[in-house]
């Protein structure tokens, strides 16, 4: 197995298990860090192609979403925040008033 | 900008005559109804003075346009707005001119619900139908066409009957089904004369020169015809009619009947027959079988209702069903009977609603049970309504006759010589098809039978007979309807030209390779 | 000799840092506890930050473990020490769990094999000039100052927007 | 004049228009009874008067037709349709009985009517009756005939429902009007074909179309039988021959005049007429003319059997006209079309005459029609009775009144005509003839002689009718006993000439002269032995043949079975299978089962959006996977 | 460095970034906070003028090569985004009556839509596409009417990171791929022509980018966020949603692909599922008893005509999506700002309180109808000939079985337009009546959105001339 293969299987493979960690964790907040998970996953996948490619442009990317993702969370947070307020659960089956 | 002078700039007034009453009664105050309702009059009846004298003008031996507008409206598409009068239109311009103030007048008493706006609605039907004809560019027919719908929807649904909502929600679906593909086709078919042409234009004058193979040309009038026949409506789309009519109040019952079937024959006359011609040919025995059928099934239904209107309206499946034949049967007579069949059912079925409305109005029930006895209890209603009611069944000297019998004979003429080479469906069909002049007067008769005869009755008593403006309204539309039976040579002479336009672009092949 | 072992432990570390992330990442699926999951996640993030290192993106690295371990995941821990008396005993998974591991298979396995075949690309060389502190910001700040300036107008942007949120809170408390 | 024939068919229409807007309840009675009599009568009258100096004209000019163009209907490419008028000795014939019989019924309806409510009204349709009923004669073209020949079906159906507030009379009008229709289809295909073969729809030319056509046209040789049918279909309807009688004997139900002069007089012979017109078509069309001779004779026989049994006065008289009007058909069938108009002519007088009789009587008893309830009525009215009586003779066929000449001029060309005559046409004829007799007879003798089987209110105010009617009985009656001295054959055969007869025949005529005198004595003596004395006899003849007179008296269930096979199935066609099945349950059925089907379909999928985030992350996560699948089509 | 074209090119953002810093201040100092609604709309509509202006004079400039441009189709597109966005403030008036906070997230959002219609690369595009949707997310939950705003937010939330992370994985394997992140790889992998086209990696690339885009447009299924997300947030961020968010993606998607050929399986996939949402939005809006769900929905099946004209020819794109989105956004914008306002915000939309609403307020009555007809895509209505632009550019590329499913499917959508009419007009009214009425800013916006509309439906030939 290549290291680039490797490298870039290891990035899928976070970036789906982020996703799936969305799908199947009932708990807000463990959604919200298994979001950041897919980014890392990104993150992986555009370091290794960045190296690979020898460029600079996807480290500045990576660069970027670092930025995005920290403020994705400072705005998720809050607003976890608000709802927990409203209901007291973090349960994601609770949020599930509009429907139809 | 006007080619012609004065009558291009009259024509472009009657088409929007009504848009300008519309703004009139926007501005015009709302709790004044009957200041509201002389102002809709008096707008329509300018509307018909000055398409009367564009047809006193109108010369019909001219092949092609006459008064013809033409402005570039989108350009990029080949889109313009071009209007004109030619000798498919002539009539049935003047038709929804003529029934226009009558309809306004018919009104006056009917609706008390919502006046302004009704108003509003029957100038936004009158303009779109006059645009629908005028228009001699294919996206502006379609823009009127479709625009059509959106006030008839609201005149059923608003100011309807019991079931009205069903019925204008049916109405537009229907309707609406056979626009959508009509749209998917006419997109093809400019497409189709760019590609093949090099030109890009929307011009009807200019579409009816495209040639497209034989398959390609069968599914774009299928399209076609399915809107057409929706509209018309034949046989098997015609359900949604007997209910938008029946819960539809008298104004839109007769704007329907009157001017908005004749919609879907002349879109077959105008478009669907001639833009596609060797689908013509392929498709005629199926055609033809539906619109024989339409006339025996829609003269059997009628024959087993129960309320008035839908006795009408199943007999206007019937008519159409003629108008149907006449046009495919290709030959002159035939032809010039379809357009007849056209104006006579506009005046008759219009006039037979009309005083449907004056009744419903008086005992507000359209059970033909409930009734008995009317010629004792109102003997003029009773004469106008015989006579329409015989101009239905087709009597001579009334209009309904020369439409009925040129299109019978016409159907025969081109039938028999077909049959002499082997084929015989269609003297079949022309054969059948005479089976409605027994089915019409049996239906029609009925009708009369239970509801002008035996014993008097009515649900509400003392009834009072009609009124001057009642009066005047119907003798208006006896008067037409005897004027045309009698004397049909006139307006004949109108559509003469565009009868023989149309049956040369029928019968000449436009595949491509082929010389013309 | 001793270049083939290094060559060798460098490959060796990155295949255990990459293990390592994705049992980070596993565990993050089965850990009952947030603070678990948390835990798990700064472990991947740790691990790719090595790997990065590994590398030779020094500054990406850097970076990884400065701005998502030390501020993003402690704020994170710090929010779930806040909440987390009262998620003891709801169940750990959705009822899409079974849906939803069906479809990871599928989405591992499309993405994987849509990748697979174009793989292995021409490596190319690991330039440490490149990815140099130094020389990297100054080509962020010479050719992507843009994007710089860009991350600002976001982030006073998220500013606000987490403010409001706050405002908004506070409207709701009191009434 | 050249506009004479026009002006004679527009009079009555001015008198349809001013009495229809001025005399009626339409335009509200605005003036009196002597205003409707004098344009009433007066119209058709001055009609007659110019009919006569049509007439007169025609003869100046040698009898060469006269033809009028009146204006052009429509031109249609190369075809013209005009609205013209033509007068020949044919026309001549016929318009002088439509408007001399009609003048003169108009007069009787004068005293008729006299305490109807509707009185202008009726004037009104009887004036829109001629005027078609002219428009029928003096056409030159089908187009025009055709017309006419609808237009006299509405003033029919219009006055057999005068009385609409009874619906039977309503009913029964709407019947003769159907019924007629079914008969204009048939009309309307073979003008069509006509029109298709030949172009035009002149009579004059068509008639000399086909006398011209060389054997070897295949169009003309073809289309003349079924031509000739198609027409005769519509002329069955009209002048009702089997199939189509029924609605004739439901005719009766409007006012006696009416069924005088339209249902017996005119309108019913227009089928007569346009085979007689359009003699041109059924020279060359032998088969046709076969079954027009089979259908006529059939008809004859027929509808004499159900008369002998009929109860109602008007009945018996409209089942004698069927009868008549089929030999009329007989005689039309074996070429002999003059005669044919001959006994059209002599059958307007005595049926006119006997009909307004037997309006006479029932205007007399006050309404009533059954003959088991009239007897002794000669002494109470007289003239009725004695006008009665001599056409009751003529149609029986007793020498030398009017009858007797046109009815064995029949019988005879029945017998030895070279255009299809046969024996058996003759016996059928003679069996009819005798029957007639028999009937007409019984039909006298129930009403004006034995004794009295009227109640006493009935009975006591009985009176002999005013002059206006008697007047009219007695010229009617005239003219039944002399108007088989016209001899209208010979005045028609230039125009219409008679089937030529094989020389071995010759030497039957006087035997057959002979034998048919003895069966108008047969008959009379029969009606005499049986309803001269007590009832008995026919009582006991009634038991008898219980089984025969209830088929005859039910008319041999016509009506019944054409309510079976045609009524019922029509409706249950246009009920069950259309409106309920097709309408309802297939078209309406299949279109809400799809917005049925729509409507579900948006619940279903409003379900899916069920609010919980991570079913909402799984259908994008499918979506990824399944996305990535399809890319790898065509790799 | 600062060059002249900086300043130029940029001058819209940089209206809008002045825009942003005022308001804060505003909001800091506590102080004119009336005004700040007055102070977005000078800014917004200071912006559109110079977009326009700079578009109608052919400006344009790359002052950050591969990374930032602009062209006149660009300003244009920014134009339209900001010029949309003024209906939207003004009928904010009533939910956002004295806070700031709505024009400044509004600006924010506004600023990052701008920049997506100039990204010249994939660095440049997601970062527009965060800065409009951070700001988003909240506007959803800001006037927090009712606790399921946060819900709605939260969903938004969630599953926009899952459509930025897509984004981003798209982008790496592109970058992998080609060795660029600029959009021209994007193009060249997407168009059949190019070698790269086939090979797993840059096919995988553009699944992942265009399938985030779905996202962000509602495509089923990965529309699922939207009729919640609509529902939860207040009527002025539902419109500007349902018309700018989507009109700025939809734009960026077509500078994204800009003069590719579309191809199988590329080709299939962007006329299946957009038909698919065509049919799943008409359907599953018949039910929906809120206006605002109604349109999501609604929003969903506009969603998939717009995608439709990315079949057509590369040259008519822009043209057939940014007339499509002005006809569709100003109905839309046109409906919402029309509504009359209720003290309960639930129950402000809730169809079965609009039956008879003629007799109430004729005006917004009229108003209403009127833009359901034109998301109907009857004529006359603009929406109309945005539909017929559409399906004439689809047939004309030779997909006439897709312009045909694709009117198919729009047919399904006439039902539940013509409901609304047929609630406002011919039913009884509602048995409560709750009191409101339109304010007066919204009434003005209406006014404008009318106006245009009506102009783009009797003029369409004059306002296509300038795409």
């Amino acid at each position: 197995m290549d290291r680039t293969q490797f490298l870039l299987g290891l990035a899928l493979a976070l970036f789906s298990i982020g996703l799936l960690g969305v799908i199947v964790r009932r708990n807000v907040l463990v959604m919200l860090m298994c979001l950041e998970l897919m980014l890392n996953g990104v993150n992986l996948s555009l370091v290794t192609f960045a190296q690979q490619t020898a460029s600079t442009v996807g480290a500045v990317l990576v660069f970027l979403v670092f930025v995005v993702a920290a403020a994705e969370i400072t705005l998720a947070i809050p607003i976890v925040l608000l709802l927990v307020r409203d209901k007291r659960t973090l349960d994601i089956d609770a949020y599930a008033d509009l429907r139809g | 900008m006007f080619n012609a002078g004065l009558p291009a700039f009259v024509l472009n007034l009657v088409l929007f005559l009504p848009l300008f009453g519309i703004g009139l009664l926007i501005v015009s105050p709302s709790d004044r109804h009957d200041f509201t309702r002389w102002l809709t009059l008096a707008v329509m009846t300018v509307q018909f003075v000055l398409t009367a004298w564009l047809y006193t003008h109108f010369d019909g031996s001219v092949i092609g346009l006459q008064f013809e507008t033409r402005l570039p409206w989108i350009a990029a598409w080949g889109v313009s707005y071009q209007i004109g009068l030619d000798g498919y239109n002539v009539l049935l311009v003047m038709l929804t001119a003529f029934l226009g103030p009558l309809v306004v007048a018919s009104a006056f008493s009917a609706i008390t619900k919502d006046v302004k706006l009704f108003y509003v609605m029957i100038f936004g039907v009158q303009f779109a139908m006059m645009g629908t004809f005028l228009a001699q560019d294919l996206f502006l027919f379609y823009v009127f066409w479709e625009t059509m719908l959106i006030p008839m929807f609201l005149l059923i649904g608003i100011w309807g009957g019991e079931r009205r909502i069903y019925a204008t929600i049916k109405f537009i679906l229907y309707t609406a089904f056979g626009s959508i593909l009509m749209l998917a086709a006419l997109i093809y078919l400019v497409w189709s004369l760019q590609t093949t042409a090099g030109v890009t234009s929307f011009a009807i004058a200019d579409l009816v020169k495209v040639r497209l193979p034989v398959e390609v040309q069968t599914w774009l009038l299928a399209a076609f015809a399915l809107s057409f026949a929706i509209k018309v409506p034949m046989f098997p789309l015609h359900t949604w009619l007997p209910d938008a009519h029946v819960e539809a109040p008298t104004a839109g019952s007769v704007i329907l009947a009157g001017v908005m079937l004749k919609m879907g024959t002349y879109g077959f006359m105008k478009l669907g027959f001639p833009l596609f011609p060797d689908a013509t040919l392929r498709l005629t025995p199926l055609l033809m079988t539906l619109s024989v059928v339409s006339v025996v099934y829609g003269a059997c239904l009628a024959l087993v209702q129960d309320d008035i209107k839908k006795i009408i309206a199943y007999s206007s499946i019937s008519h159409l069903g003629y108008v149907m034949l006449g046009l495919l049967s290709l030959d002159l007579i035939g032809i010039q009977g379809a357009v007849f069949q056209m104006v006579s059912h506009g005046l008759v079925a219009g006039g037979l609603f009309l005083m449907v409305g004056m009744i419903y109005e008086r005992c507000h029930t359209r059970q033909l049970a409930a009734y008995g006895g009317l010629a004792r209890l109102l003997p003029v209603y009773s004469v106008f309504f015989m006579i329409l009611t015989l101009a239905s069944v087709g009597l001579p000297t009334t209009s309904g006759f020369t439409g009925e019998f040129l299109v019978l004979l016409g159907a025969f003429k081109a039938a028999w010589p077909i049959y002499q080479g082997g084929h015989s469906l269609p003297l079949i069909l022309a054969v059948v098809s005479v089976s409605g002049v027994v089915l019409g007067a049996l239906y029609m008769l009925r009708f009369a039978l239970g509801f002008l005869y035996g014993v008097a009755k009515a649900p509400h008593l003392p009834l009072s007979d009609l009124n001057g403006r009642e009066k005047s309204i119907l003798a208006l539309i006896v008067v037409a309807v005897f004027a045309i039976g009698l004397f049909p040579d006139e307006p004949m002479r109108k559509t003469e030209g565009a009868a023989k336009a149309y049956q040369q672009l029928v019968t000449t092949s436009r595949i491509p390779g082929r010389a013309p | 000799m001793i270049e083939t072992l290094l060559r060798n432990l460098d490959t060796l570390l990155l295949f255990l840092f990459g293990a390592g992330s994705l049992a980070g990442a596993v565990l993050m699926i089965v850990a009952r506890q947030p603070m678990r999951v948390a835990m798990a996640l700064i472990t991947t993030m740790v691990c790719l930050g090595a790997i990065y290192g590994l590398l030779g993106v020094h500054f990406i690295a850097a970076f990884q473990v400065l701005i998502y371990v030390g501020a993003v995941m402690v704020f994170m821990v710090f929010v779930i020490m806040l909440l987390e008396v009262r998620e003891a005993s709801s169940p750990r998974f959705s009822q899409v769990l079974w849906p939803g591991l069906i479809g990871f298979a599928g989405l591992l396995g499309t993405a994987i094999i849509s990748v697979w075949r174009a793989l292995p690309l021409p490596v190319g060389d690991i330039g440490q000039q490149n990815y140099g502190i130094a020389s990297f910001s100054a080509t962020f700040l010479k050719d992507y100052w843009l994007h710089f300036e860009l991350t600002s107008v976001l982030l006073l942007a998220a500013v606000v927007a987490a403010l409001a949120v706050i405002n908004v809170s506070r409207r709701v408390r009191h009434g | 004049m050249s506009s004479m024939l026009t002006t004679i068919v527009l009079l009555p229409l001015l008198g349809f228009v001013l009495n229809g807007v001025l005399a009626t309840s339409f335009g509200g009675n605005r003036v009196g009874k002597p205003f409707v009599i004098a344009v009433g009568c007066g119209l058709p009258i001055l009609s007659f008067l110019l009919v006569i100096q049509s007439l007169l004209d025609l003869r100046a000019s040698g009898y060469a037709p006269i033809i009028e163009n009146a204006y052009r209907w429509a031109r249609i490419g190369g075809s013209d349709f005009g609205i013209a008028f033509y007068f020949d000795r044919l026309t001549a014939v016929m318009a002088l009985i439509v408007t001399g019989v009609g003048s003169v019924i108009h007069i009787y309806s004068v005293g008729y009517m006299a305490h109807d409510k509707s009185f202008g009204r009726f004037f009104a349709y009887l004036n829109l009756f001629l005027f078609f009923m002219l428009l029928l004669v003096l056409g030159r073209s089908l187009l025009v005939l055709f017309v006419g020949w609808e237009g006299v079906g509405l003033a029919s159906y219009l006055l057999i429902g005068f009385w609409f507030d009874d619906l039977a009379n309503a009913r029964a009008g709407k019947k003769a009007f159907i019924t007629n229709r079914i008969g204009d289809a048939g009309f309307l295909l073979g003008m069509f074909l006509l029109y298709q073969g030949l172009g035009t729809l002149d009579m004059d030319r068509i008639n000399a179309a086909f006398s011209t056509a060389s054997n070897g046209s295949p169009v003309v040789m073809i289309s003349a039988s079924l031509v000739g049918i198609l027409l005769f279909i519509g002329a069955t309807g009209k002048s009702a021959q089997i199939p189509l009688h029924v609605w004739l004997p439901d005719a009766m139900a409007g006012p006696t005049p009416v069924s005088a002069l339209i249902h017996a007089a005119t309108m019913v012979t227009a089928g007569v007429y346009l085979v007689a017109r359009l003699s041109g078509v059924y020279l060359a069309a032998p088969e046709a003319s076969a079954v027009i001779a089979t259908v006529g004779v059939a008809t004859a026989f027929f509808a004499a059997t159900v008369a002998l049994v009929q109860t109602d006065i008007k009945k018996v008289l409209a089942y004698s006209t069927v009868s008549q009007l089929g030999f009329m058909f007989l005689a039309l069938g074996v070429g002999a079309y003059g005669v044919a108009i001959f006994h059209l002519m002599t059958h307007a007088f005595f049926k006119a005459c006997l009909f307004l009789g037997a309006g006479s009587v029932i205007h007399a008893l006050g309404g009533e029609q059954d003959l088991r309830k009239m007897g002794g009525l000669a002494r109470k009215i007289p003239i009725t009775f004695i006008t009665f009586a001599v056409a009751t003779a003529a149609i029986a066929g007793i020498p030398p009144l009017a009858g007797f000449f046109s009815k064995d001029e029949i019988l005879w060309y029945a017998f030895a005509s070279s255009r299809g005559g046969s024996p058996l046409l003759w016996c059928v004829g003679a069996a009819t003839a005798l029957m007639t007799a028999f009937y007409m007879f019984r039909l006298l003798w129930l009403t004006f002689l034995g004794s009295s089987r009227m109640t006493v209110e009935v009975e006591h105010p009985v009176h002999e009718s005013p002059l206006s009617m008697t007047g009219v009985l007695m010229l009617l009656a005239m003219l039944s006993a002399l108007g088989g001295f016209i001899a209208l054959p010979h005045f028609l055969e230039p125009q219409l000439p008679l089937p030529s007869v094989p020389e071995h025949l010759h030497h039957f005529e006087t035997l057959l002269l002979v034998i048919s005198v003895m069966l108008a004595a047969a008959g009379l003596g029969l009606a005499w032995f049986l309803y001269g004395g007590s009832s008995a006899r026919v009582d006991r003849l009634q038991q008898q043949f219980a089984g025969a007179h209830r088929w005859l008296s039910g008319k041999y269930f016509i009506d019944e079975l054409y309510e079976q096979v045609i009524g019922r199935p029509l409706v249950w066609v246009s009920d069950t299978l259309f409106l309920r099945l097709g309408d309802r349950f297939l078209l309406d059925g299949t279109l809400h089962g799809l917005a049925a089907l729509g409507r579900s379909g948006g619940g279903v999928l409003g379900r899916l959006q069920n609010g919980n985030l991570q079913w909402y992350a799984w259908f994008a996560m499918v979506g990824i996977v399944g996305t990535l699948l399809w890319s790898w089509r065509h790799v | 460095m600062i060059s002249h074209a900086v300043l130029t090119a940029m001058l819209p953002e940089h209206l809008l970034l002045l825009g942003i810093v005022l308001l804060i201040l505003m909001e800091v100092t506590s102080r004119w906070q009336r005004a700040s609604l007055w102070v977005a709309l000078a800014c917004v509509g200071g912006a559109a003028v110079v977009a326009a202006s700079l578009s109608l004079s052919g400006y344009s400039a790359t002052p950050f090569a591969g990374q930032f441009s602009v062209d006149p189709a660009t300003l244009l597109a920014k134009a339209m985004v900001l010029a949309l966005a003024l209906p939207v403030l003004l009928m904010s008036r009533d939910d956002f009556a004295d806070s700031g906070e709505f024009a400044l997230l509004l600006l924010s959002s506004l600023y990052g839509a701008c920049l997506m219609q100039s990204a010249d690369s994939f660095l440049t595009l997601f970062l527009g596409l965060e800065i409009m949707s951070l700001p988003l997310y909240v506007l959803v939950l800001l006037a927090y009417r009712r606790p399921q705003s946060a819900e709605a937010a939260l969903k938004y939330l969630v599953l926009g990171g899952v459509a930025s992370a897509m984004l981003l994985m798209g982008a790496s394997l592109l970058y992998g791929a080609s060795g660029s992140l600029g959009l021209d790889s994007f193009a060249k992998a997407l168009s059949a022509t190019h070698p790269i086209a086939g090979d797993g990696l840059s096919r995988a690339a553009v699944v992942l980018v265009v399938l985030a885009f779905f996202l962000k447009a509602a495509i089923v299924p990965f529309h699922a966020w939207a009729p919640d997300a609509y529902e939860g947030a207040s009527v002025p961020v539902t419109a500007y949603m349902a018309t700018i968010v989507k009109a700025a993606v939809l734009l960026a998607v077509v500078r994204l692909f800009g003069v590719s050929v579309l191809a199988s399986p590329m080709l299939e996939l962007l006329a299946v599922l957009p038909l698919a949402s065509i049919v799943w939005g008409n359907l599953a809006a018949m039910k929906q008893p809120s206006l605002r769900r109604m349109i999501a929905y609604s929003s969903i099946a506009h969603a998939g005509y717009l995608f439709y004209a990315l079949l057509g020819a590369a040259a008519g794109r822009l043209q057939a999506v940014a007339f499509y989105v002005l006809a569709y956004a100003l109905m839309n914008l046109l409906a919402f700002a029309a509504l009359p306002s209720t003290a309960d915000d639930v129950q402000r939309d809730w169809l079965d309180n609009l039956r008879g609403l003629f007799h109430r307020a004729p005006f917004a009555a009229l108003m209403i109808a009127m833009a359901m007809l034109s998301l109907a895509g009857l004529p006359p209505f603009p929406g109309f000939i945005a539909k017929f632009l559409i399906f004439r550019n689809v047939i004309a590329a030779g997909h006439t079985t897709y312009a045909i499913l694709g009117l198919v499917g729009s047919y399904l959508g006439i039902y539940f337009y013509l409901r609304v009419i047929q609630l406002m007009f011919m039913g009884p009214d509602a048995a409560v009546v709750p009191a409101g009425r339109t304010h007066g800013l919204a009434m003005a916006a209406s006014l404008i959105c009318l106006t245009a509309a009506l102009l783009l439906a009797v003029f369409p030939g004059w306002v296509l001339a300038y795409f």
